[in-house]
C-alpha cells in the first residue's frame, strides 16, 4: 500500500505541517503543558527529513526505522519515545513483508501498543492515544484505505480531547483545568495521518 | 521575550560550554554530548550517579557534579527530558564497575527517555538501578495517573545517595537510600510569574498583578490553583501545611529547603524561611539543617518552593558530610 | 508589584530573622541591630573585616560571612546605607583586639555613614582602617565627581582581604592587600528589566520589550546608555571591551565573576561566561578561576554584570583558599 | 526667632509634608536615582515626631540635637548623614544662646557648612546644597525673617535643580541623563524651609 518514495514523501509532509503549525503545537502544550511539544517536533522532523533525504532506501520499513531512530534521539521529552517506539514498531511490521492494507493495518495497530506498552495510557486519558485509537479502530474495520474517512477520524479525535479531563502526561497535574484545550500530542497525530491521507489521496489521483 | 542569549535553538550548546570554561579543573562536557561529567570519571569501583532532564533548571543539574554528588548530570533541551543516546553516553563515561544509579523525577518523558537508556546499557552490561523521584505533593499520587511530580526535593537524594555511594555503598545500598530518601521528602511550590522557554519565544501562562498559582511544577505549567497572592506568611503556612498533611513529621528532625524559582530575591526565600521555622517550632519538629537558595529553578519564573525531608541518623550523616559540588553547599 | 513578603517595610527584619535561623550553627543577629556576625565572634587576635550596605543585594553581604572572609556584615534598609550607630554596633561585636577593617563601596551615603562610625568608634579607641571599592567602569573615575561605584568586584575584596586577616595578617597588610585587589578589579554591568524596592511599591524605570540598558548599578537607577537589545556574545562583548580598555591584562592571569542581578537564569550567566572565556583567550589573558552565579544582586532585576581581577602570585593564593561563607566557594 | 514651641512645631509640620510627598519624593529619586528618598525621610521624620512628642524640652538647641541624633540612626543613605549633621550644627549653634535671626542665621550657615564638609559638593552639583546655599545667602542678606522670600527662594532653587548636569550623589552616574529632573534632596529641603516659613508666619500671626 505504501511505496518506499510514499514513505519518505509521507514524513516530508508531516514535517511540513509540523513547522507549519509549530507555534499552534506549542500554545497547546503551553495551556496545559510545558510549552514544548512544537519546538520538540519540529526540530524531530527537520532533521528526520535530513536524514532520510540524504539516504537511499530500498524499503518503506527501512525508512520508518530511520525515522524511529533519528526522533528517539532528537525528540526527547514524552513525544520522542512515544512517536520513536510506534515507528520502530510500524517499521518492524514492515520489514520484509509486502506493503498491503493489512499489513500496515498490523503496523499501526503495533504502533498503537508500543505506544500505550511504553506510556501506559488508555483511551479516554487525553494524550496521542485517543487518535491513534480510533484510527487503527477505523483501519481495522474497512478492506481499504480512504483518505478522506482517515482525515475525518482522526481529525475529530484530535478535537475530541478538548473535553476530556487528563490522567496521564503533564497535562493530567491540572486536573479539571485540563478540560477545555486540544491535547497538543494527539493535534501531532492528527497532522501525521493527515499526512498520510493526502499522500496516499495524490498517488490514487 | 528578553533573554542574553545568542541563539534560542543553542542555548543548551552555549550553556554547556560556558559551564566547562567555568570549572576546567572539575568538569568536562563529554565530547559531543550534552553530558557534564567530573572531570576525574569513571571513577573506579564506586557507584556511579547520574541524574538530568530538561534545562532551564539551573543549577540543576550540572550544579550538582562533583564528589559526594552525582559523576554526571545530562541536559535535554529546555524543559525536554534528554534522549535516550545521550543518557547512555553519560551511563558508559561514568561507568566505574560497580554499577550505574540513575536518578529520575517523576515526568512521562523522563522516565521513559531514562528506562529506554537503561535497557540499552543493560544490553551492553551495566548494571544500572533507578529511583524515580515524586516528592511534588501540589499532585494527588495515584497509581491510575502520572502521579506526584519531583521537584526540589530531588537535590536530598542527590546528597545523600551521592554520598553513600562516595563513602563505598554498593549499588543496592545506594537505591535503598535513596528511595528512603523519597519516601521522606515532601514539596510544593508556588508562583508569582511565569517564565518563557527560549524557543518558544513568549511566557508559558499569564497572571494578573494580583494573582499567584499555587502547586506549580518547574516547567513553567500552570499550577493547580490560581488565587490572590497573599502575604509571605500566609503562602509559607499554605504550602508547609500541604506538606505536613502528608507525612507526619511530628517529634521528627527534618532538613528544610527553601528554594527560589528563579526570579525571585534571596531576600523574600529568607522571610519564608523565618515563617516556615516558626510553624515547624510550633508541631515540636525540630530542624537539622535548612538550606535556603537556588536549587532547581523554572528559568526566570519568580516563586518558590518548599520542601521538608524526614531524617533519621543514617540520613544526617549523609546530607552533613561535605560535598563538593558547586551549587550545594554543608 | 508582586512580592512575597509580609510587609514592605518590614522586609529587611524579617529577612535578618529568616537568615539567623537557616544558620544557627555559623551566624548570628547582634541583638536589637541589623548586623550578621559570625557566630564565633569576636575572634580574638584577627582583624575583624566589616562589609555591608542597603539591603536588595542578597546574597551580599550577609552571605559572605564566616571564617576566611567578612566578620560581619550591616544591612540597611532596601538599596539605603546602614546608619553609623548599627555599623558601629557591628564594629563592637567583631573587634577582636587587633583593628577592624570595612570594606565600603563607593557610594556618598556608604562611604559618609561608615566613615561616621569609623569616627565614633576611634572615639571609642578602636583602631579602623578602611577600602572604598570602585569597580565599575561605566562611571568615569574623576576627583571632581562621585567617582566609580563600587559593585560585584567587591566580593574578591571580600575574600582576599578576608583569607589575609583569617591567616594572620595585620590591619595594614590587609589594608595593602584590599587596596591592591580595588586597583586591580574593573566590572561593568547591564539590565533588561528594573527592580522594584518594597516600600516604594513600583519599578524604578521602565524598558521596552527591545531595550536594555547599558552601565546599570546595583540599586535598580537607570544606568549610563539606553540601547536596543543584542545578543548575549555582542553583550559580553561591550561589557567585556569596557573593561579591558580601562586597565591593561595582557599577559596576566585574572579571575572572572559573571554575576547576574537577579532574575537572570543561570543558563544565560554561563552563555556569557563562554563568549568571555573566548575574548579574553584570543587576547591571551588567561583566566585563572571563574565565578558564575549571584554575587551582588539589585532584587530581581534582570540582567548581569562582568567583574575581572588581575592575579599575581599573592592574589591568587589568598583567592584559591578554601572559605566557609555560604555564598562564596572557591 | 525660634521657640523651643516653634521648633517641635517646625519638625511636625516637616514631618507632614515628607509623608504628603512621599511618593513624589520617590518618583524624583527614582528618575535620577534609586528611589528611596521619599521612603528614607518618611522614616526619619515619624521617628522624630516620635521622638520629640516623647520628651521634654528646654531649648530649640536640645530639640535640634534629638532631631539630628534621630535622622543620624533612622535614615542612612546619603540624606541621614547630611540631614543628621545639618541639624547637629543648628543645634550647636543655637546651644546657650538667644534665638535671635543672627543666631539662626548663624546657624544655618554652619549647618551649609557641615554639609559641604560631609558631602563635599559645591552648589551648582545637583544636590541639596542647590538649596541650603541660596537661603544661607537670603538669611545673610536681610535683617528679619521673611517667611515669603524664603519660600520662594527655596522653591526656586529646588526647582532650578532641574536644568542642572548632576555631578555628586547618585544622579551624577547618569551623566547628560540627570538634566531634566528636579534633585530629591532640593526638593525635600524646600519642604523644610517651607515648613520653617509656615511654623514663623503662623507664629507672627
Ligand atoms: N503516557 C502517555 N501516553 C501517551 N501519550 C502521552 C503520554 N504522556 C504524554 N503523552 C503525549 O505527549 C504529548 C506531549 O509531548 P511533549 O510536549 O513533546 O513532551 P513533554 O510532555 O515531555 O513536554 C502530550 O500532548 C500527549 O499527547
Ligand atoms: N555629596 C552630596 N552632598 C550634598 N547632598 C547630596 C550629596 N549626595 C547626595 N545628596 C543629596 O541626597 C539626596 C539623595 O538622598 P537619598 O535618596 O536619601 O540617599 P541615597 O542617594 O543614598 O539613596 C540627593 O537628592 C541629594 O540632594
Ligand atoms: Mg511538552
Ligand atoms: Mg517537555
Ligand atoms: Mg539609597
Ligand atoms: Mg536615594
Amino acid at each position: 500500500m505504501l511505496t518506499t518514495e510514499q514513505t519518505i514523501m509521507w514524513m516530508e509532509k508531516m514535517s511540513i505541517k509540523v513547522q507549519e503549525n509549530k507555534e499552534y503545537l506549542t500554545s497547546l502544550d503551553q495551556a496545559i503543558g510545558d510549552g514544548d511539544h512544537g519546538i520538540n517536533l519540529s526540530r524531530g522532523f527537520s532533521e528526520v527529513v535530513s536524514k532520510i533525504s540524504a539516504t537511499n532506501y530500498n524499503s518503506s520499513s527501512d525508512v520508518l526505522k530511520d525515522v524511529a531512530m533519528t526522533l528517539m534521539s532528537k525528540v526527547g521529552g514524552a513525544s520522542g519515545p512515544l512517536y520513536g517506539t510506534a515507528f520502530l514498531k510500524l517499521s518492524m511490521a514492515l520489514n520484509e513483508k509486502e506493503s498491503t492494507f493489512e499489513t500496515f493495518t498490523t503496523g499501526v495497530d503495533e504502533a498503537l501498543n508500543g505506544i500505550i506498552m511504553r506510556g501506559k495510557a488508555q483511551p479516554g486519558e487525553k494524550t496521542m492515544v485517543d487518535v491513534w485509537s480510533p484510527v487503527v479502530k477505523l483501519f481495522k474495520e474497512t478492506n481499504e484505505f480512504n483518505s478522506d474517512k482517515l482525515k475525518d477520524v482522526a481529525r475529530e479525535a484530535a478535537e475530541a480531547t478538548k473535553d476530556v479531563k487528563a490522567t496521564k502526561g503533564r497535562a493530567s497535574y491540572l486536573g479539571d483545568r485540563s478540560i477545555g484545550h486540544i491535547d497538543s500530542g494527539s493535534m501531532s497525530s492528527y497532522y501525521l495521518f493527515e499526512a498520510l491521507a493526502e499522500v496516499l489521496s495524490e498517488g490514487a489521483k | 521575550m528578553k533573554k542574553i542569549i545568542n541563539d534560542p535553538n543553542k542555548v543548551v550548546m552555549d550553556m554547556l560550554k560556558g559551564i566547562e570554561l567555568a570549572s576546567p579543573d572539575r568538569l568536562k562536557v563529554v565530547p559531543d554530548t550534552t553530558v557534564i561529567a567530573r572531570k576525574d570519571a569513571p571513577v573506579a569501583n564506586k557507584v556511579a550517579l547520574i541524574s538530568g532532564g530538561g534545562s532551564g533548571h539551573e543549577p540543576a543539574h550540572a550544579g550538582y557534579v562533583g564528589p559526594g554528588m552525582l559523576d554526571a548530570a545530562v541536559a535535554g533541551e529546555v524543559f525536554t527530558s534528554p534522549t535516550p543516546d545521550q543518557i547512555l553516553e553519560a551511563i558508559k563515561a561514568v561507568h566505574g564497575g560497580s554499577g550505574v544509579f540513575l536518578i529520575i523525577k517523576n515526568y512521562t518523558g523522563d522516565v521513559m527517555n531514562f528506562e529506554m537508556a537503561a535497557e540499552l546499557a543493560e544490553a551492553e552490561g551495566i548494571e544500572v538501578e533507578k529511583v524515580v523521584v515524586n516528592d511534588d505533593v501540589a499532585v494527588e499520587n495515584s497509581s491510575f495517573t502520572t502521579g506526584r511530580r519531583g521537584i526540589a526535593g530531588t537535590i536530598f537524594v542527590h546528597k545523600i545517595a551521592g554520598t553513600k555511594a562516595e563513602s563505598g555503598g554498593s549499588l543496592a545500598e545506594v537505591k535503598a537510600v535513596a528511595e528512603k530518601v523519597n519516601m521522606n521528602v515532601r514539596s510544593m511550590g508556588m508562583a508569582l510569574s511565569p517564565c518563557t522557554v527560549p524557543a518558544a519565544g513568549k511566557p508559558s501562562f499569564v497572571l494578573n498583578e494580583n494573582e499567584m498559582e499555587i502547586g506549580i511544577g518547574i516547567h513553567g505549567e500552570p499550577g493547580i490553583e490560581r488565587k490572590n497572592i497573599t502575604t509571605a506568611d500566609e503562602i509559607a503556612t499554605e504550602l508547609t501545611k500541604r506538606i505536613l498533611d502528608d507525612i507526619d513529621y511530628t517529634g521528627s528532625e527534618v532538613a528544610v529547603m527553601v528554594n527560589g524559582l528563579g526570579a525571585t530575591p534571596e531576600m523574600e526565600l529568607y522571610i519564608v524561611n523565618a515563617k516556615v521555622h516558626s510553624i515547624l517550632a510550633d508541631k515540636g519538629i525540630k530542624v537539622y539543617k535548612t538550606f535556603v537558595g537556588e536549587y532547581m529553578t523554572s528559568l526566570e519564573m519568580a516563586g518558590c518552593s518548599i520542601s521538608i525531608l524526614k531524617l533519621d541518623d543514617e540520613l544526617k550523616d549523609l546530607l552533613n558530610a561535605k560535598s563538593q559540588a558547586s551549587a550545594f553547599r554543608v
